[in-house]
């Protein structure tokens, strides 16, 4: 059975499920409840800024902890929780504040494990939005998942779809390594049918979401729908895409690349990114690397410019990546 | 008092400009006709106007997200904001900032901030830059109590504080950090306190009242301005509307909110003031609500008449093109 | 003082065990047996020790870039400690933490920090986990005077006094941070001041007198214990030796040191209380002295025989492998 | 005239220098001075941990600041005072501390200027130490240029001896744009001949150390004596490589990149940084877009493993890219 819900309803339902299986989890950021955990009254929560959390500070009074604006704090806290034994789901409100809270994610909880030999788990997840769309400009719109993708000792993800936002948030939960989990603006609000009930989708697996021989097509998060635009208006010119879904940023399923790669021979990536130590960078590298005998064109890379994330409306949609700019990479490469 | 009349009524007309640009834009957003995340100042008027009335050319002010009021305050052009809050090439930032980041550095302005307590560290370094070059300027950086639990401000104090800086901090304590009532994540009372950590000056102000802000914000920017060191000055304030536009405040006590909308009103208070002690006639700010009302609807003619940004413009600015 | 005989021949041992143990490595690095960036304890052990004696499995301990002696205070095996310290196999963390991130959270210690002040927010969250899990332990966060101008520092105390979550915050005040004296960078004399921005309670100890940290500890413990919240302490202390084997020591006043370690040294003090009052026997120590230095002895050649790590070992255990 | 001074001694120079020319630069960071500006006292300073900055505070005793440990408020405070007239230095010890302080770089140095809407100059210089060999493990050992390289408004560069190590600081200094100046632990205390006086070496242009035209070589920092070694034993074997040193992270010399690749169709990266989002794969991912019809042979990237520094002297070493990693990768393309 399943139904249509938003991503973030899906998300809603993928921590309410992670919390009723597993009472370590605990979950922790800024208005996560929202004034809805004042004891005694019926006030009613907001359930963070854009509602993904609402209804759950209610069901699980002493889980769920609104924090002060305390990004380095909330993190670090949550790391220690998490190195002792609890399973914490920290909200990073958006994923443009890692600024004020890298350390506990680049430094401990992604090397605990290693600097300790091996005698520690950190089985942390960090929801956060990413991404333009919603003008809400440079300091609120950027897709830093590059910066955690990076990070040997984490893993991120970023669902493209519902039903994928709630299998993959429910592995991200019960995994025993630090997660990133992004929400990226793009999809957020866009709904789409959710199976009932607990189920994972695997971290580490790309998704082959149209078949196509002529080029493939790579997106993740909000670049998926640009890329299944762009096969659209491909294909009614007879040229025919492989849409892949990464879905995970860390790790790359190098081999579902490699796979689609062989089969068309053209390779072009769509990352809401800006370019420099990119992901889209690292698939490219991949395909010219192990990927080389494969390859019959250069690979583009379709991409935000080197540039901040402007506010005006104009110019944030001429920064994000199009299913034309997507259309006239592949035309470049034939 | 030792304000004239004239500068009363620049006072006052500051405070109803901000008061009525942020009804304005409140409508405005709520008719689709303006995009981005939006968070008003109204009810905190008293805050910026009594602390930037005092400020000159030297004086440097670094903002928040809430950043409208504190560029009004400052002299920000009415028509440059409006523009740029629509996204038009001649917004005040060309259309690339936008309400979290307006800013307008030529007049000490050193923009708003999408980021909770990063303008307390520059308005540090404004201070930095003030006390090495010996301009004589003074930095203030206004944030809300929620940025108090931020560790950058507890960095920048105490940095300051350890070099007699002149800077003054100004908390807008209103009582949230969006949905979050203050006293859920702060344990003390005032947070004016935490200057003690710091060996810092620390003053507590009432931010509905325009002169007890002046008043207190005098004698810190004397402090200041003296080479004693920098200041931490609390002014006890309620945002009239929710945390952004869109907010559907079922978090806050209705009757609580009516109490400070209904009897605190800053732009009342100041009113009442001056009326009873007959320091303006109650025509003269008749007049100037008039005139801002005039002035604010120009403001958006103006704006929606004006030319989006050159695509082109996404990637410029990025860098000074000759380095240097 | 409720300590019993055996009690204090284990504290004074633990002491001992620290000193020397310090003692060596500055000899193994010196002589070039020994690499990495090492910070030697010698000096404050009675901090480390007056407050760990106190504190059972369920409690767990956070450290610094200077962490050996919370490690053996918690309890930590010297042998799996050098043989770490000499980046071999059988080192507690397989030769891959090293001194800065040595660790052994089977034993509490969830490892000494390279990062200054971040062990405080780790201790906040495993005082969030004893308390969720109501597991009845207490988080200790070791950390020094520096850290304490460190906003993970003023964030985590915040949280953990909102939440009065199980938590002590243990400030090894020395008197410097690095080469830099404490008072250049922090404006008040006593840091345990700091702890009113968060209405949190405070205590002071003398960081060279274990009788002095024992007695504060086990009132700031059973206050934690009590489920009254956190609380800060104090501990006003001295490193013997440089910030790391080989600071040339040249910022440091010569006489004020020697003052501190001919006259203050933690361990003659222990050692003239417990003489004085007739609680041990001179002998009972001098047996300890020469079984510590065995012990260490022992510990480096074993360590010294130890085999390297194998080369595959760079890359595992960056992940849990099956995902949990 | 030159003589030979180590790239720390270079460093010290060129701050002199910068400071003796422009009233408007400031030292700041933890114990730049060192004790050092005690008034009153003849207490000698230490000029930093690793002693580059000693002697400074005794020329400019009010331009050279002692900090407390406070990252994040020395960079914003460094970004307050560059936006209002001065041209701060900050020492940030390790790049690895990046993770307390990174907002000031992402969000406000990188951004002001564009959010702006051109109306800012933020001429800011980082100072920092990058990369593993000294044994300081995990989080004192990392080479995080390619966070600093991927966010746009920001420059990062990277000197591999001491002559351009001079050159590369003033013209970062007097850059009116934030640089991120990268001091490799590996090349930091090599010693080579500097030349006097003062000169600026461009940001954005690599330089070829060696010719030749079987394979490409390109690495940077402490990776170029690498690639030498490695080019010494190719040669050896009678393949004679390229080298060129990037110098510059942000911007990329393309051109220089392009170049070579055409002459030798084949390149190898040597990068000492961890493999994802890194500066290594946005040079293969330039490669086999623009420079694709020249390529004949897979691009390798010979770095860093997927995981965190390790302590141990071996494991170190095995973490490090070495001349032998890439001699083996030059071979594997031929
Ligand atoms: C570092 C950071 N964390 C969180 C946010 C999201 N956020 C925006 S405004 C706000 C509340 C700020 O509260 P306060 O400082 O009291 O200012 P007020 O909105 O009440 O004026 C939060 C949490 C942010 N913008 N930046
Ligand atoms: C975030 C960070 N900044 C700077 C350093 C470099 N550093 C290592 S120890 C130290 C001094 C710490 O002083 P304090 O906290 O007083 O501890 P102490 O060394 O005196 O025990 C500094 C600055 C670091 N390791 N981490
Ligand atoms: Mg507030
Ligand atoms: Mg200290």
């Amino acid at each position: 059975m399943s139904r249509k819900l938003s991503l973030g309803m899906a998300v809603n339902e993928a921590l309410r499920i992670a919390m009723e299986t597993d009472p370590d989890v605990i979950l922790m950021g800024e208005d996560v409840a929202g004034g809805g955990d004042r004891k005694g009254d019926d006030v009613d929560e907001m359930g963070g800024v854009l509602g993904t959390t609402r209804g759950l500070v209610k069901a699980f009074p002493d889980r769920v902890l609104d924090t002060p604006i305390s990004e380095m704090g909330i993190l670090g806290t949550a790391v220690g929780a998490a190195a002792t034994g609890l399973r914490p789901v920290v909200e990073l409100m958006f994923i443009d504040f890692l600024g004020t809270c890298l350390d506990p994610l680049l430094n401990q909880a992604a090397k605990l494990r290693y600097m300790f030999g091996g005698n520690a788990r950190v089985p942390l997840t960090v929801r956060t939005v990413t991404g333009a769309g919603m003008q809400a400009a440079a300091q609120h719109s950027q897709s830093l998942y590059w910066i955690t993708a990076g990070i040997p000792g984490l893993k991120t993800v970023i669902p493209s779809n519902p039903a994928d936002a709630k299998g993959l948030l429910l592995s991200a939960i019960r995994d025993d390594n630090p997660v990133v989990f992004c929400e990226a603006k793009l999809v957020l609000g866009v709904s789409g049918e959710v199976p009932e009930g607990d189920y994972e989708v695997p971290i580490g697996k790309a998704k082959l979401v149209r078949g196509g021989n002529d080029v493939s097509l790579i997106g993740f998060g909000g670049t998926l729908p640009i890329c299944l635009q762009a096969a659209e208006q491909l294909a009614s010119d007879g040229i025919e895409a492989d849409v892949l879904d990464l879905r995970s940023l860390q790790p790359l399923d190098e081999d579902a690349i490699l796979a689609t790669l062989t089969r068309t021979g053209r390779v072009v990536i769509v990352d809401e990114s800006t370019p420099r130590s990119s992901v889209a960078s690292d698939v490219a590298a991949l395909c010219v690397d192990r990927g080389f005998d494969s390859l019959d064109a250069p690979v583009k890379r379709v991409m935000a410019p080197h540039s901040p994330v402007p506010f005006s409306r104009v110019l944030e949609q001429a920064f994000l990546p199009s299913a034309a700019r997507v259309v006239e990479a592949v035309r470049s490469q034939v | 008092m030792d304000l004239t009349r004239a500068e009363l009524l620049e006072a006052y007309r500051k405070l109803r400009r901000i008061r009525s640009f942020e009804d304005k834009l409140g409508e405005l957003v709520v008719a689709g006709k303006m995009g981005g995340f939006m968070h008003l100042y109204a009810g905190e008027e008293a805050v910026a106007v009594g602390v930037c009335t005092q400020l000159g050319d030297k004086d440097t002010v670094t903002s928040t997200h809430r950043g409208h009021g504190h560029c009004i305050a400052k002299g920000v052009e009415i028509a440059g904001m409006m523009a740029e809050l629509f996204g038009r090439a001649t917004g005040v930032c060309k259309g690339k900032g936008g309400s979290m980041h307006i800013a307008d550095i030529e007049r000490g302005m050193l923009g708003a901030n999408g980021i909770v307590g990063a303008g307390i560290p520059l308005a540090t370094g404004a201070a930095l830059t003030a006390r090495i070059k010996r301009t004589g300027g003074v930095a203030v950086a206004f944030f809300g109590d929620g940025a108090t639990n931020q560790g950058a401000f507890h960095e920048s104090l105490n940095m300051a504080a350890n070099w007699k800086l002149p800077a003054l901090y100004v908390i807008e304590n209103n009582g949230f950090g969006e949905f979050t009532p203050t006293e859920f994540v702060v344990p003390v009372k005032d947070i004016a306190v935490r200057a003690d950590s710091y060996a810092m000056k620390s003053l507590i102000a009432d931010g509905m009242d325009f002169f007890d802000v002046y008043a207190k914000a005098a004698e810190a920017l004397a402090y200041c301005r003296s080479g004693r060191g920098p200041v931490l000055l609390e002014c006890k304030t309620y945002r009239f509307a929710g945390h952004f536009v869109g907010d559907t405040l079922v978090y806050r006590d209705k009757e609580e909110a009516e109490d400070w909308i209904q009897n605190r009103d800053p732009l009342q208070n100041f009113e009442t003031q001056v009326l009873e002690a007959s320091l303006v006639e109650a025509e003269a700010l008749r007049r100037i609500d008039l005139e801002v009302q005039e002035e604010i609807a120009a403001a958006v003619e103006s704006a929606e008449a004006a030319p989006w940004p050159d695509v082109a413009e996404t990637e410029t600015d990025v860098y000074v093109e000759d380095g240097g």
